[in-house]
């Protein structure tokens, strides 16, 4: 899958960091292993069936591939080198993902299990929070709404500013 | 200047938004925007802005031939 | 497999959490998904092609298999309630374990990743040091050694006290 | 009494045993066992043992149809 729209980075074999087919955890998985690697810890996440008590028909994921997927493959470089890794794997759909199916996958491995671990709640924690790519969730109801990642919590004290100089205002 | 726009954005404008007017700054773009659709406001100031695929800061001066990306805060996984 | 020589407990379905066949992971994983559990952990624990500078020929694992289910049914029990998991699910090897494949493996699944992260490595650190599990290394060189486990340190200490006794009484 | 005895304890004993002589208590096994190999002494002084499935501690009287496993510390995984 290319953005042929941008002026872009030579691609940076794009389709393994993004892409908008169903994540095979299983053959992710049978890639990830080393015979120096004594611990593969694996990150699936996988859409809910519900959302702040709303039911959920399914998730649907937009990126900006080229940059995502350069800034997926940074991150795992980051990991590998910070933690001594063997390996570091990861994935991200676009698209419809259905309730229980992968939105992203992250393999990492290690000698031993705290690198493992630890660099693989890294890798998916700054993708959640620095990477192009955005949830909107569809409801079962038919409405839907974007995430609004991470400056919900900022964005809803705005909201509640503005919400309270409009109530003065009157 | 061709301005890219995604996710929630597309709420208020077009994907692709084609600014025939010169726009030096992000300060410039996003007032120029809000304009279109004041509503977009507080989310544009939200948002990080790329020039060919690289982030800039606000100190960044646009080129005619620049492809400009509007990308509002990530919420994957 | 069942240790039929003891009186045990009624069997708990020994071979979910002992088996000595080996693990597919790709089929275990196939089991973690649910609808409300946006988040799936995996560690597998592999074989390592070293240890301690020499080159592992293989692992032999010996448990004693009747306690050893029991225990880890009830540290996947105890990780479920504690975090609110909606599964659990781990199975350690016994027998030989060759280089890159799993000895065991641990699947955790959650709502949300905070608790798949902490109850699988909570789950991992409780089996590798309580339940009745033991690791033979066999080194390519031919020779073996039992691991210690977790009072290695205070063997190693007390080897030395003795040492240091014996070189004292000439 | 019959006593199983596990992993690296088989570098010094059978992994069955079948002792005669009644035997009370873990102190009184442990001895027992030193007794038949010195080098094993320390090992079992770093056991845990159980009796028909469950761990006992050091009060526990063991009953001539006990059936004893002896297990060195755990290093799984």
């Amino acid at each position: 899958m290319m953005s042929s729209a941008f002026y872009h980075l030579p691609a940076v074999d794009e389709w393994r960091y993004i892409t908008d087919e169903p994540i095979n955890l299983a053959a992710v998985l049978s890639k990830a292993h080393r015979p120096g690697a004594g611990a593969v810890v694996l990150f699936s996440g996988e859409t809910r069936d519900t959302s702040e008590g709303k039911a959920v028909w399914f998730l649907e994921y937009e990126a900006h591939p080229s940059m995502a997927a350069k800034m997926i493959r940074d991150i795992l470089q980051e990991a590998i080198d910070r933690w001594g890794l063997h390996f570091a794997i990861a994935q991200h759909r676009t698209g419809v993902v259905n309730i229980s199916d992968s939105a992203v996958v992250v393999v990492t491995g290690a000698p031993h299990r705290s690198e493992a671990y630890a660099a693989n709640r890294f890798i998916i924690d700054k993708i959640k929070h620095e990477v192009p790519i955005w949830k909107c969730e569809h409801f079962t109801d038919g409405t839907k709404v974007w995430s609004e990642g991470c400056n919900h919590k900022e964005k809803v004290a705005a909201a509640e500013e503005v919400l309270s100089d409009s109530v003065n205002k009157f | 200047m061709k301005v890219y726009l995604y996710a929630m954005l597309k709420d208020y404008f077009d994907h692709e938004v084609w600014l025939q007017q010169p726009v030096h700054t992000i300060d410039e773009l996003k007032e120029k925007l809000s304009a279109q659709n004041e509503n977009a406001r507080d989310l544009l100031d939200s948002c990080r802005f790329a020039v060919n695929d690289r982030f800039i800061d606000n100190n960044y001066i646009f080129q005619s031939h620049d492809v400009v990306s509007i990308l509002p805060p990530a919420s994957g996984g």
